[in-house]
């Protein structure tokens, strides 16, 4: 059986060309970068040129980026790092209901040790709006954490235009840009943030690898203290292996990105349409601002997991709500905010494109899905037929 | 993450349907929190001699509803009132600890289909 | 020229047999470990399988082991994690001024937070007394870190010793094993601990993944909080590769420490007695409670760098203090903990011996040690012949 | 780490040692922050026509010690002060940001055996 992946959005095998670039540093390239012998002075001049090449590929310079073990990290240090440095200002912070699980239960949990918080509504799009954050923005706002495309529904926020309205009022703004790292064009100066993360793993490059990019300036207490790393900001040594692949996996997608949209985007919106026609069926998400790779629907009647369960026996991997939370008896808290009710928020099916897929995939999958959902229909206690 | 058996009760589901002229139905579960099952059963001498289900849900809660109809078929009602949860999945050769609730689900659909069996034949009785 | 790596403390080479075993993990079996797919399931058997050994060979069950991105954030993970979960309990917790910063830095941190803390002197040797301990516990202490072998001196710490007395207290235990995993047997009920951390890269395995073993029933706040991984304990997309290879190279090391053990004692030793003979030369550390290792030694008038780059120069690579903060000014706060002046504090020499070390290496190094001594002595002007 | 010009100063020194008849002699640093430099220098004609240094320190310390005493040898007293510590880093092709303060210190010592050679010359005059 010929297997199909369509959950890019989960995760990414790494590139060959990546892995290439990693494997020196594992034994040969080993060095700890803090050292001072030769084995050190290599492994960090590697470190240096992964540093400026991500600060290139973000329009950031070197000293801004901080290599994290991934996005999780990432926005964990970014809205702790603020919340913790810059609470002598305030207390309050802003954040979206359709945020990761990584954003939204790190200003909750920091909710119960004494901050406040305000996690503003989307519309059925899933969109943030501009004017809301201008609403909800106080004096003792410190920081404001909106996403830069959502990982379940591909909706994407206009991130600038809330950074130019966060920093005229002086607050810290971050973005979650994890979806749109080797997919959109990220450049800091334009997106108007002062913190933006990203996961190696999701643009073909390997897990347990990231960067938060922190503008000059931004003050921030370190999530993980220790050791003089990162100047400071994040102590541990350095997956220089991993790093270096991140570096060249973000190179290789931001220099690919412009065709390679082009093909998924064509591949997304067949795939749309065609599942479209599945009667009782609703396309989450915008059609417009929307990721080139991302595919959200949901087939009324039936649930989520035992679609991907069929799926999979016919070779085709595919996700429901986000990879993280399945498991959890919870529908995806995404379509939720977007107004959907619980009984069709369990039924969504996302398939997110990547590099391997092809139109011929599309084929398979638009064949496979209709029997799929009939059938799961015909043993539905809620479909009337 | 599934054993082949749930995996096969999922895949072929037994006893799939409605009993249009059921003597007990049961329902169980909400669309809250993702599952929801419907049994319906034929009594005959006190013998459950059709059973079938219907069920929203995900793959635990598929395969528990069809073990359950072959558990309790051919089993007088008392008998089948004794059949456990645990004994739905010790059937499916386990279940993943996040989907032991859906093996819950299905005894209580069951129990559900009894009640509603004695309740009727309460009513006729009188 | 042949080089020679004697600075196993800082990091080690990746061992062939654990880059093979963590290769598929890359681009074959790429999925995330939380997908219902094939791809999925089979990361999460390589996942599952490594929590499995790691656990057995630290003598504690599967569902007590949480990875991590290594050594620092498992310090972090642990001694906040507990704070967090416990302060209402107390907020007194109980260190040792030999601490690596990982866990120096972050008590000190939590210090600013509201938390009290006592940092326990050590003798010259460079141990931590369970007197000192005992006496130091009061009623609102919820935690002590006390690390099992020091990084700069390889000094050895009673912990099984401490371990009872701080759980006949009360409070929990944390140890920071990074230097001790794979050399010394690990069994966390031995030992008596509640948290024990660990890192892949000190132990031939890959840079930038760790373990944290967790005794079921101790309560910890997430450091990185999100998705539902390990156990809701800490968030992000696993890293399968690394996870799998730190198992391998733990495993490993596990089987050959016995016999390997061995061979560095001799060569440790054999150092020792070598560069004693050196003028003014004092031997850090203990003699009898030390890592097969592990050499540290202080040569009086002389700098630690100048020394290190002299080594450079002839293909030796070692350490001064520990290399997380080179570049740093300050001496190690280990030495002076000890007792040492600044000024000698200053010259100190690690070598740190490991599998690839033979005895000609150690006979390499006592050939040239003496003269670099000699000729930067006789630039210094603290010298006087 | 360091630049060709540092490692060349480092591994070869230029004028180590003492001058036991010195004209003046300035010592700077302390053994707290890792670095101390001592400096000898000769003077004929208000001209620095010998300069030694000895240094207890990083590879940097060492390296801008070397270089202070070529840039300053030949030089009058009153130029010789002009030098700055910016001068020796960049005749040294640059240092590390963490080493800058080694060249700063070089520079000091310079300074101090420049006024260690005034008072001398002050208190033979009068
Ligand atoms: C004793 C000790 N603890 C913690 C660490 C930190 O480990 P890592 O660099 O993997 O974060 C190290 C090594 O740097 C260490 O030697
Ligand atoms: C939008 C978003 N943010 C954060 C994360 C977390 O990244 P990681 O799994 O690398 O920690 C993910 C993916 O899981 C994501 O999709």
């Amino acid at each position: 059986m010929n297997r199909i992946y369509m959950d890019h959005a989960a995760t990414t095998p790494v590139r060959p060309e990546v892995l290439e670039a990693m494997l020196p540093y594992f034994n040969t390239e080993f060095g700890n970068p803090s050292s001072v012998y030769s084995w050190g002075r290599s492994a960090r001049k590697a470190l240096d040129s992964a540093r400026d090449l991500v600060a290139e590929l973000l329009g950031a310079s070197a000293s801004e980026i901080v290599f994290t073990a991934g996005g999780s990290e990432g926005a964990n240090m970014a809205v702790k790092g603020v919340a913790w440095a810059d609470q002598g200002r305030g207390k309050h912070i802003i954040t979206s209901a359709i945020e990761h699980h990584a954003v939204l239960d790190t200003v909750l949990w920091l909710e119960k040790q004494g901050f406040e918080v305000t996690v503003l509504p989307v519309d059925e799009f899933g969109s943030v709006s501009p004017a809301q954050v201008r609403e909800a923005l106080r004096p003792d706002t410190i920081l404001v954490s909106i996403m830069h495309a959502n990982n379940e529904v591909g909706t994407i926020q206009p991130i600038s235009e809330i950074g130019a309205i966060v920093r005229e009022h002086g607050a810290k703004f971050h973005t979650d840009a994890v979806q749109t790292a080797g997919v959109l064009e990220l450049d800091v100066q334009a997106l108007n943030v002062d913190l933006l993360s990203i996961s190696a793993h999701k643009f073909y490059g390997p897990k347990g690898v990231g960067a938060l990019y922190v503008r000059k300036g931004v003050r921030l207490h370190p999530l993980v203290h220790g050791g003089a790393q990162e100047k400071g900001r994040r102590a541990g040594t350095e997956n220089t292996a991993g790093i270096v692949g991140m570096a060249k996996a973000l190179e290789l997608a931001q220099a690919e990105r412009v065709d390679e949209n082009a093909r998924l985007t064509k591949m997304r919106d067949r795939l749309i349409q065609g599942l479209q026609k599945i009667p009782h069926t609703r396309v989450n998400g915008s059609l417009e601002q929307r990721l080139p790779n991302n595919v959200n629907v949901c087939f009324e009647f039936i649930e989520g997991e035992s679609m991907l369960l069929n799926l999979d026996l016919r070779g085709i991997a595919a996700s429901s709500g986000s990879a993280c939370t399945s498991g959890s008896l919870d529908p995806s808290h995404v379509l939720l905010a977007m107004g959907l009710s619980h009984e069709i928020a369990h039924g969504s099916l996302r398939l997110t494109l990547g590099r391997d897929n092809t139109e011929a995939d599309v084929d398979v999958v638009l064949q496979e899905v209709p029997g799929i959902v009939e059938r799961l229909r015909a043993m539905s206690p809620l479909y009337q037929g | 993450m599934y054993s082949d058996k749930v995996m096969d009760h999922f895949t072929n589901p037994r006893n799939v349907g409605e009993i249009p002229d059921a003597d007990g139905v049961g329902e169980v579960g909400n669309a809250r929190c993702g599952d929801i099952m419907k049994l319906w059963i034929k009594v005959e001498n006190n013998v459950i001699t059709d059973i079938k289900f219907k069920t929203f849900g995900c793959g635990a809660a598929i395969a528990t509803s069809s073990m359950i109809t072959e558990l309790a078929i051919g089993k007088t009602v008392e008998e089948a009132e004794q059949i456990t949860n645990s004994q739905v999945a010790e059937a499916l050769e386990g279940l993943p600890p996040v989907k032991m609730h859906c093996s819950n689900l299905a005894a209580e659909a069951l129990e559900a289909a009894i009640e509603d069996y004695r309740k009727r034949t309460a009513n006729t009785a009188s």
